[in-house]
C-alpha cells in the first residue's frame, strides 16, 4: 500500500502544476502567459508520466504543450489584447462559485473509495489478448472503444473546415529558408522525425505511442517543410491530395468499420486474425491525416490554390 | 492521502481555478488558454483516476478517453483561434464576446 | 454463409454515410452541393427506414465492434430517438433542398450570403453525422464526442454568414459550448470514478443516491442546460441564430438545440430517475427555469423588431416547454414526456420552415423589420402562407403537432394538479400568439405596394420544387398533429428504458 | 341512405372545404376557387337532408383519435350552416368579381367554412377544438380583406378577442376532458367550476354575449358582405353548439340564471347601441348581438331547467331560434350589398318587401319563424316571472331596431354589383320557408297562430315601429353613429389607451396619437428588452450557469 501515498514528488509536481496553472491565467502579459502555458504543458507531461500515462503523456508534450502553444503564439499578433476586466462583482461572484466548485469536487473525490475503485481494466485487460494488439491503451482507442476514435477524427475535420472556412488566406508563415543552421537542422530533423512516427505509429501496437503521436511527430516535419519554404511541402499550396489526404484517415476508417460488418458482423468488428493488421492500417492512415490536420490547424487558413481558379 | 486522490483534487483545483479566469478574463486569447486549462484540469483527475498505484498496471479506458479529449481539445483550440482572429480582423472587440 | 449482403444496417447508415458524405464534399468541393445534397437525401432516407423499422416495435441496439457492454459502446434507438432521426433527416433534407440554391456554387456571393458556400456542405455533414451518434449513443463518453462534434460544426455554420456580428456570436458559442462539454465530461468522470462505467444501461443498475453522483448530475444537467439555452443561460442563443445564414439558423434552431434537450431528457429518465438521482426539488428547479424561458423568451420575441430575431427567442421559449416534462412528469415517462417529445418534433418542421422563410424575406424585401413587412407583391404567397402555418404549430393552435404537445402538456399539468404550470403555458401560448400574429396581421394590410411586379416564376421544376421545401416543412409541423396517434404510438416503443 | 354512403358523406362535410382551401397554396388553382366555394357546402347539406338517424365514424389516426358524425343537435347546426355557406360563397362569387383579391378570400371562406362545418358533425372535444379555431383564424381573413385602416382595426380587435376565446377553450376543454377520466370526452357530469368558467369565456366570446361582444361590431360590418352574412349568421352560432355540446344540461341552476340576465342584457344592450348606428351592417351587427341574447336566455332555461325533459325542450327551442335568426340574419345581411335608393319602381318594392319579410320574422310577426321561436321559448314555461314581458319588450326593440335599418336602407343608392341579387333573393325565401322543413317549427306554427299570441306579437311592432320612425326622423342623416361602433372598446379607448377608431368614412387619415398608456407600455418593452440585451454578456452567462449547477446540486442534496 505504501506505493499509493503520496510522495514528496507527487506534493512538487502537483504544486507546480496548480503554481503554473495560477501564474499563467494570472500573468498580464500576453506573452508571458504563452511562455507560461507551454511550460506548463511541460510540467503536465510529467505529471502523466509519475501517474503511469506514458501514451497521455507523449500526447501533451507534443500536442497539448508544443503544437498548441505554437499554435498560440504564432495567432497572438494577430490577437490584440484586451485589458478590461470583469466588473468587481463578477469577480466576486466567480472567485465564489469557483472555490464552491473545488470544495464540492474535492468533497465528491475524496469520498471515492481509491484503493479498489470499480473500473473498466477488469475487462481491458481480460480481452486484450482478443484485440489484436499488446498496448492496452490501443487496444481501447482502436478496438474496444474504436467508434469513439472515429467520431473524433469527424471532430478533427470539422476543425479543418472551419479553419479553412475562416481563413480563405492563410496568415503567412516567414519562411526561414536563408538562416543555413535552421536549413542544415532541418535535413537532419525532417527525415528523424519521419522515422520516429513511423517507430511511434509500430510502437503504438504494443508500447505507448500509436497515431496520435506519431500524427504530431510527423506534423512537426511537415512544418519545418513549410518554415523552410520547401515548394512541394504539404500546405504550401491547395491540392486535392491535399484534402484527400486530411480525410484519409476518416474514410479509411469508415471503409474498414463497414467492411468488416458486410460479413453479418457488428460495426468495426475486425475478424480476429486481422485484428492487428485492419488496426495498423487505420492508424497509418490517421497518423497522415492528423498529421495534416495539426499543420493545418498551425498554418491557421488555407492555403492559396494550386490547381487552377481560386475557390 | 493517496496519491491518486491527491492529483485528483490538483486537478479540481485546477479545474475550479480555470473557471473562475473563464469567466472573468476578458481577453480572447486569456479565455482560450483558460478553457484548455480546464479541460487539462479534468484530464489530471481523469487519469488520476486510471492510477492503481506503482506495481498495478493502471486503468487505460481514462487514458484512452484522455487522448480523445486532448486531440478535441485542439481541435476546439484551433478553430477558436481562427474565430478570434476573424473577430478581431472585423472590427469585434473581446468584450463583446 | 450465403454470398448476400447482409440487410442494410440503417441506424449505422445515419452516421457514416453523412461522415464519408463530408470527407468527400470537402475533398471534391466543386461537386459539393451535389455530394451533399446525395448524402443527405441517403441519410433521410436511411432514418426513415430506421423509424419503420423501429415503429415495426421494434427497438434497434448493436454492441459496436462486438464487444458487449460495459467493455464496449452500444448503439440504442427506441422510438423517441427513432423519431428524432427521422426529424433530423427530413429537416435536413428540407434546409439542403433549399442550400442548393442559396449555397451553390454558381451563384455570386452576394446572393449567397455567405463568404465560403463550400464549407456550409462539409459543416452540415458533419453536424449530420453528430447529431445522427448523438441520439444512437448509449455510452456517456461517447456523448461527449458526439456533443463536441455537434457543437464545432454548429459554430462553423454561425460563422458561416460572414457577418461581423456572426464571428462574435459564433466566438461566444464557441466558448460556451467548450466549457459546456467539459462540465458534461467532468460528470462522466465523476461516475466513472464512483462505479467505473460508461455506459448508460449498465450505470443505471449501479448508481445510488450519494454525494458522488448526485454532483455528476449537477454539472451534467447543467452543462447540457447551458448547451441548450435553457434561461437565463440562453445569452449566446440570439446572436448566434439571429446572425447566422438562414440556413444554418434553420439547422441550429430546429436541430442543434434539440440534441442537448433529448440528452437531458434521457438522461433523466433512463439515468437519474430509475435510480432515485432525480429529486422534486431539481424537478421544480429545472421546470422553473423552462417557465421562465417560456415567458422570458416570448416576450423578447413579441418585442423583437426584426423578424429573425423574434423567431430565435421563440426558440429560447421553447427550449422552456420541453423542460417542464422533468416537473410535470417526475422520474417517470408520462404525459408530459410524449408532450414534449410531440412539441420537439414540430418544433423542429417549424422553426426550420420559418427561418428558412426569413431568408426569403430578407432576400426579396432587403430588410427583415416586422414593422415594414407588407404582403409587397415581392413576397411570395407561399412564403406568407408558410409562415402562417409555421405560426399555426409555434403557438399551439390546433390541429399542429405544436397544439398537441401543448395538450397533452396541459393534461398532464391539470392531472397532476399543477396550477402554475398551467398558467405558465396559457401565458406562454397567449405571448407567443401576439408574437407571431404581429407578423402575420401585416400580411392583409392593403399596400400602397410598389409597382405591381409579377411574382418572378423560378427557373425550372427543380428550382420550382425548391420553392416549396419551407412549405412541406411547415406541413409536416401540421400533419404531425393530424396523425398524432402515429408519433405516439411509436414513443412508446422501448420506452421502458 | 346506406351506413357507408353516410360516413363518407360525414367526412366530406369537413373535408371538401379543407381541401378546395389549401388548393389556395397554389397560385394557378387560386382562380378556380371562388367557383369552386360555392360546390364546397353541398356535402353537407345533403348530409344534413338526407341522412337518416345517427351516424359516427371514428378515425383512430386523426389528432388523437377522433370521432366525427351527426345527431339531432348537429343536424339542425349542419343544415343551417350549408344554406348559409351556401348562399354566402354563391353571393361572394358575384360580389368579389372584380376584385384581385377574390382568390385569397375564397382559399380563406373555404377554410373558415370546413371549420364551420367541422364543428357541426365534431363528436369529440379534439376536433371541435380544431374545426373552431380553424374556422376563427381563417375569418380574420374575412374581417380585413379589405385592407383599409378601419378592417385592419377591426381585424386586429377580432384576432385579441379570437387568442383570449381560444385560449380559454383550449384550457376549458383540457380541464373538462381531465376531470372527466375519459380521454377526450368530456364528462356530461360534472365539470370543475374553472372549466365551466373558461368554456363560458370561450364560447361567449364567439356568440358576442355582453360584454363580450366588443369584437363584433367590428368585425361583421368589416367583412365583406357575404363574409357578414354567414359570421352573423352561421359562425357565432358556434357558441352556442359547443355550449350544448360541453355543458352539463340541465343541472347548473345557478349558471342558467346568471346567463339568463345575461342574454336579457345583451338583447337590450344590442338594441339600445343597434339604434344609434349609421352603418346598416353595424346596426345588423348590434341586432346579432340582441338575438344572439334570446338565444342565450334559452340555453341558460335549459341550464337550470328541473328536468331533463324540460332541458330537451328548452334546446329545442333555442335550436329554433337558432335556425331563425340564422336564416333572416344573413338574408339580411346580403341585403346590405343592395341599393333600393337607386332601383326604380318594381325593382325598389321588391328590394324593400324582400329586406322586410326577414326582418318581419327577426321582430316575430305572426306567421313567421320569429313567432314560433318566441312562442316555443314562452311556452317553455320556465325562467322567472319577468320573462314574458321581458320577451314582449325585445320585440318591441327588435321592431324598432328593424324599422330604423329598413330606413337607412331604403335611402341607400349606388351600384349594385351583377349577380349578387339572385343569391340574396335565394336568402329570402329561405328565410321565410326553410325553418317549416324541421318538424317542432312545423308543429309550433301551429300553436302560435292563436288569438293572444297574435295579439302578443302586434302590440310590440307597432310600438316599435312608431318609435323606430320618429328616431330615424330625429337623428335623420348623420353620417357618424352617435356611438362607435365597438361601443365599450371605444369608451375604453381614452383610459385604456387603445387606437382611436378611425372616422366613419375611411379616410386617409394618418396614425392617431398614441395615449400614454400605450407609450409607456412600449417604453416598458423597450427596457426589457435593453435588460435582456445588456444580459448578453460572457461573464453574466458563465456566472448564471455556475449559479444554476449550485442551485441543482443543492437541490439535488436537500432531499
Amino acid at each position: 500500500m505504501s506505493g499509493l501515498l503520496i510522495s514528496a514528488l507527487d506534493l512538487v509536481l502537483g504544486l507546480l502544476t496548480l503554481g503554473l496553472a495560477a501564474a499563467t491565467l494570472g500573468t498580464r502579459d500576453q506573452a508571458r502567459m504563452l511562455m507560461l502555458f507551454v511550460t506548463f504543458g511541460g510540467v503536465v507531461a510529467l505529471l502523466w508520466v509519475r501517474l503511469r500515462a506514458p501514451d497521455v503523456a507523449l500526447a501533451e508534450a507534443s500536442i497539448g504543450a508544443a503544437l498548441t502553444g505554437g499554435l498560440l503564439l504564432r495567432m497572438r499578433p494577430m490577437l490584440p489584447p484586451s485589458d478590461g476586466n470583469a466588473p468587481r462583482p463578477i469577480r466576486a461572484l466567480a472567485a465564489a462559485l469557483a472555490l464552491g466548485t473545488f470544495a464540492a469536487l474535492a468533497w465528491a473525490l475524496s469520498l471515492v473509495d481509491w484503493g479498489a475503485r470499480p473500473s473498466l481494466a477488469g475487462p481491458v485487460f481480460e480481452r486484450l489478448p482478443e484485440s489484436g494488439v499488446t498496448n492496452p491503451v490501443t487496444a481501447v482507442l482502436l478496438n474496444f472503444r474504436a467508434y469513439d476514435t472515429l467520431l473524433e477524427v469527424a471532430v478533427l475535420l470539422v476543425a479543418v473546415v472551419g479553419v479553412w472556412m475562416l481563413s480563405p488566406r492563410a496568415p503567412a508563415l516567414t519562411p526561414l529558408r536563408d538562416d543555413p543552421l535552421f536549413l542544415a537542422l532541418l535535413r537532419l530533423l525532417v527525415p528523424f522525425l519521419c522515422i520516429l512516427a513511423g517507430y511511434l505509429l509500430w510502437l503504438g501496437s504494443f508500447a505507448p505511442g500509436g497515431a496520435f503521436q506519431a500524427g504530431a511527430a510527423l506534423s512537426a516535419a511537415f512544418l519545418f517543410l513549410l518554415l523552410a519554404g520547401v515548394p512541394d511541402a504539404p500546405g504550401q499550396a491547395d491540392r486535392a491530395w491535399l484534402r484527400a489526404a486530411l480525410v484519409m484517415g476518416l474514410a479509411v476508417f469508415i471503409a474498414v468499420a463497414v467492411g468488416v460488418s458486410l460479413r453479418g458482423a457488428a460495426l468495426l468488428e475486425y475478424p480476429p486474425a486481422q485484428a492487428k493488421n485492419l488496426i495498423l492500417l487505420i492508424e497509418a492512415a490517421l497518423t497522415v491525416s492528423i498529421a495534416l490536420t495539426l499543420m493545418v490547424l498551425f498554418q491557421g487558413g488555407r492555403p492559396a490554390s494550386r490547381d487552377g481558379a481560386d475557390p | 492521502m493517496t496519491a491518486a486522490l491527491w492529483h485528483a483534487l490538483v486537478g479540481a483545483g485546477l479545474f475550479s481555478l480555470s473557471l473562475y479566469h473563464l469567466i472573468v478574463a476578458q481577453d480572447l486569447l486569456r479565455r482560450i488558454i483558460a478553457v484548455n486549462l480546464l479541460g487539462t484540469g479534468l484530464f489530471v483527475i481523469l487519469v488520476a483516476l486510471g492510477y492503481r498505484g506503482p506495481d498495478a498496471p493502471p486503468d487505460p479506458v481514462p487514458h484512452a478517453l484522455v487522448l480523445t479529449g486532448i486531440v478535441v481539445a485542439v481541435s476546439a483550440t484551433g478553430l477558436a483561434l481562427a474565430l478570434a482572429r476573424r473577430v478581431h480582423a472585423s472590427g469585434g472587440r473581446s468584450e463583446d464576446v | 454463409m450465403s454470398d448476400a449482403l447482409p440487410a442494410p444496417d440503417w441506424a449505422v447508415l445515419t452516421v457514416l454515410l453523412p461522415l464519408l458524405g463530408a470527407a468527400l464534399a470537402f475533398v471534391a468541393e466543386r461537386q459539393a452541393d451535389r455530394i451533399g445534397f446525395a448524402a443527405t437525401t441517403g441519410v433521410a432516407l436511411s432514418s426513415v427506414m430506421l423509424l419503420l423499422q423501429v415503429a415495426g416495435g421494434a427497438p434497434y441496439q448493436q454492441s459496436i465492434g462486438g464487444w458487449a457492454v460495459p467493455l464496449g459502446i452500444a448503439l440504442k434507438a427506441d422510438g423517441l430517438a427513432a423519431l428524432m432521426l427521422a426529424m433530423t433527416g427530413l429537416v435536413g433534407l428540407g434546409v439542403a433542398a433549399q442550400a442548393l440554391r442559396t449555397m451553390a456554387s454558381e451563384l455570386p456571393p452576394a446572393r449567397q450570403g455567405t463568404a465560403a458556400p463550400w464549407a456550409f456542405w462539409p459543416l452540415w455533414l458533419l453536424l449530420l453525422g453528430g447529431l445522427n451518434a448523438l441520439y444512437l449513443s448509449a455510452d456517456q463518453f461517447n456523448l461527449y464526442v458526439t456533443l463536441e462534434i455537434v457543437s464545432l460544426a454548429a459554430v462553423g455554420l454561425t460563422a458561416l454568414s460572414g457577418k461581423p456580428e456572426a464571428f462574435t456570436a459564433a466566438m461566444r458559442y464557441l466558448l460556451v459550448g467548450f466549457l459546456a462539454s467539459l462540465l458534461y465530461l467532468l460528470g462522466v468522470a465523476l461516475l466513472y470514478a464512483r462505479y467505473g462505467v460508461l455506459d448508460i444501461g449498465t450505470a443505471q443498475s449501479l448508481l445510488r443516491p450519494e454525494p458522488v453522483a448526485q454532483l455528476a448530475m449537477t454539472v451534467m444537467l447543467a452543462g447540457l442546460a447551458l448547451k441548450s439555452a435553457l434561461f437565463p443561460l440562453h445569452f449566446w442563443l440570439p446572436p448566434a441564430h439571429g446572425n447566422a445564414a438562414a440556413s444554418a439558423s434553420a439547422l441550429l434552431s430546429a436541430l442543434v438545440v434539440k440534441a442537448s434537450v433529448y440528452l437531458v431528457l434521457r438522461l433523466w429518465f433512463d439515468l437519474f430517475g430509475p435510480t432515485g438521482l432525480a429529486t422534486e426539488a431539481a424537478g421544480l428547479l429545472l421546470g422553473l427555469l423552462g417557465a421562465g424561458a417560456i415567458l422570458w423568451g416570448s416576450l423578447q420575441a413579441v418585442l423583437a423588431e426584426r423578424l429573425k430575431l423574434l423567431v430565435a427567442y421563440s426558440t429560447v421559449a421553447q427550449v422552456g416547454y420541453l423542460f417542464l416534462a422533468l416537473p410535470l412528469d417526475g422520474t417517470e415517462r408520462g404525459l408530459a414526456w410524449q408532450g414534449v417529445a410531440m412539441l420537439a418534433l414540430a418544433h423542429a418542421f417549424a422553426k426550420s420552415a420559418m427561418f428558412l422563410c426569413c431568408q426569403i424575406v430578407q432576400d426579396r424585401l432587403g430588410h427583415d423589420r416586422i414593422r415594414a413587412l407588407t404582403s409587397s407583391a415581392k413576397l411570395p404567397r407561399s412564403t406568407q402562407l408558410t409562415l402562417a402555418l409555421a405560426a399555426i404549430s409555434l403557438i399551439g393552435l390546433p390541429p399542429s403537432g405544436g397544439f398537441v404537445g401543448k395538450w397533452l402538456l396541459l393534461q398532464a399539468s391539470l392531472e397532476g394538479g399543477f396550477t402554475l404550470w398551467t398558467a405558465v403555458i396559457m401565458a406562454g401560448t397567449l405571448l407567443s400568439a401576439t408574437a407571431m400574429f404581429r407578423v402575420l396581421v401585416r400580411f392583409f394590410a392593403a399596400q400602397p405596394d410598389d409597382p405591381v411586379e409579377a411574382e418572378a416564376p423560378p427557373p425550372g421544376i427543380t428550382a420550382r420544387l425548391i420553392d416549396l421545401v419551407p412549405f412541406a416543412l411547415a406541413a409536416v409541423a401540421i400533419l404531425l398533429g393530424l396523425v398524432a396517434t402515429w408519433p405516439l404510438m411509436v414513443l412508446q416503443v422501448g420506452a421502458g428504458g | 341512405m346506406s351506413a357507408g354512403t353516410a360516413t363518407w358523406l360525414v367526412l366530406l362535410v369537413p373535408l371538401l372545404p379543407l381541401l378546395l382551401g389549401t388548393l389556395g397554396a397554389f397560385r394557378g388553382l387560386r382562380a378556380w376557387l371562388p367557383a369552386l366555394a360555392v360546390l364546397a357546402p353541398l356535402p353537407a347539406l345533403a348530409a344534413a337532408l338526407l341522412i337518416e338517424g345517427d351516424v359516427g365514424v371514428r378515425i383512430p389516426w386523426l389528432l388523437l383519435d377522433s370521432r366525427l358524425g351527426l345527431d339531432g343537435v348537429g343536424r339542425v347546426f349542419l343544415a343551417l350552416f350549408a344554406c348559409l355557406w351556401f348562399l354566402g360563397s354563391w353571393h361572394a362569387f358575384f360580389y368579389l368579381r372584380l376584385d384581385p383579391r377574390r382568390g385569397r378570400f375564397a382559399a380563406l371562406l373555404l377554410l373558415a367554412m370546413a371549420g364551420n362545418l367541422g364543428t357541426a358533425v365534431a363528436q369529440d372535444a379534439l376536433s371541435f377544438y380544431a374545426a373552431f379555431a380553424l374556422m376563427s383564424f381563417a375569418s380574420y381573413g374575412l374581417v380585413v380583406h379589405d385592407g383599409t385602416p378601419g378592417s385592419l382595426r377591426a381585424g386586429r380587435v377580432y384576432i385579441v378577442l379570437v387568442v383570449l376565446g381560444e385560449l380559454a377553450l383550449f384550457s376549458g376543454l383540457v380541464l373538462a376532458v381531465a376531470a372527466a377520466g375519459a380521454p377526450f370526452e368530456p364528462g356530461r357530469a360534472a365539470i370543475p367550476g374553472l372549466a365551466l368558467a373558461l368554456l363560458s369565456l370561450g364560447f361567449g366570446i364567439k356568440a358576442g354575449l355582453v360584454p363580450l361582444h366588443v369584437w363584433l361590431p367590428l368585425a361583421h360590418p368589416a367583412a365583406p358582405v357575404p363574409a357578414s352574412a354567414v359570421l352573423s349568421g352561421a359562425m357565432i352560432k358556434v357558441g352556442l353548439l359547443g355550449a350544448l355540446r360541453f355543458l352539463p344540461l340541465p343541472g347548473l341552476p345557478g349558471a342558467g340564471e346568471g346567463l339568463i340576465l345575461l342574454g336579457a342584457a345583451s338583447a337590450l344592450y344590442g338594441v339600445a347601441v343597434g339604434v344609434l348606428q349609421t352603418n346598416p351592417k353595424a346596426l345588423l351587427a348590434y341586432s346579432s348581438i340582441s338575438q344572439m341574447g334570446l338565444i342565450a336566455i334559452g340555453l341558460g332555461l335549459a341550464l337550470s331547467a328541473p328536468d331533463p325533459a324540460l332541458a330537451g325542450s328548452a334546446v329545442a327551442a333555442a335550436l329554433l331560434f337558432t335556425l331563425h335568426h340564422g336564416f333572416a340574419k344573413a338574408a339580411l345581411f346580403l341585403g346590405t350589398a343592395l341599393a333600393p335608393g337607386s332601383a326604380a319602381g318594381l325593382g325598389r318594392w321588391l328590394r324593400m318587401i324582400g329586406l322586410g319579410l326577414p326582418a318581419a320574422a327577426l321582430i316575430g310577426l305572426p306567421l313567421t319563424s320569429g313567432a314560433v321561436a318566441k312562442a316555443a321559448v314562452k311556452d317553455l314555461g320556465l325562467g322567472p316571472a319577468w320573462l314574458d314581458p321581458f320577451l314582449s319588450v325585445s320585440s318591441a326593440a327588435t321592431a324598432l331596431l328593424l324599422v330604423r335599418f329598413l330606413a337607412l336602407m331604403g335611402g341607400r343608392s349606388g351600384e349594385e354589383k351583377p349577380g349578387t341579387l339572385a343569391p340574396w333573393l335565394a336568402s329570402v325565401l329561405l328565410s321565410a320557408l326553410a325553418v317549416w322543413a324541421w318538424a317542432p317549427a312545423a308543429e309550433g306554427l301551429a300553436s302560435s297562430l292563436t288569438a293572444p299570441t297574435i295579439v302578443d306579437s302586434l302590440w310590440p311592432l307597432g310600438v316599435g315601429v312608431a318609435l323606430g320612425l320618429g328616431l330615424s326622423w330625429f337623428l335623420g342623416s348623420s353620417p357618424t353613429p352617435l356611438v362607435p361602433a365597438g361601443d365599450l372598446l371605444a369608451f375604453g379607448a381614452g383610459a385604456a389607451g387603445w387606437r382611436r377608431p378611425p372616422a366613419a368614412a375611411p379616410t386617409a387619415a394618418g396614425r392617431t396619437p398614441r395615449r400614454d398608456l400605450l407609450r409607456t407600455a412600449l417604453a416598458r418593452g423597450a427596457e426589457l428588452a435593453a435588460l435582456e440585451r445588456g444580459a448578453h454578456i460572457w461573464a453574466v452567462g458563465a456566472v448564471a450557469s455556475a449559479a444554476l449547477a449550485a442551485l441543482l446540486l443543492a437541490s439535488l442534496l436537500s432531499s
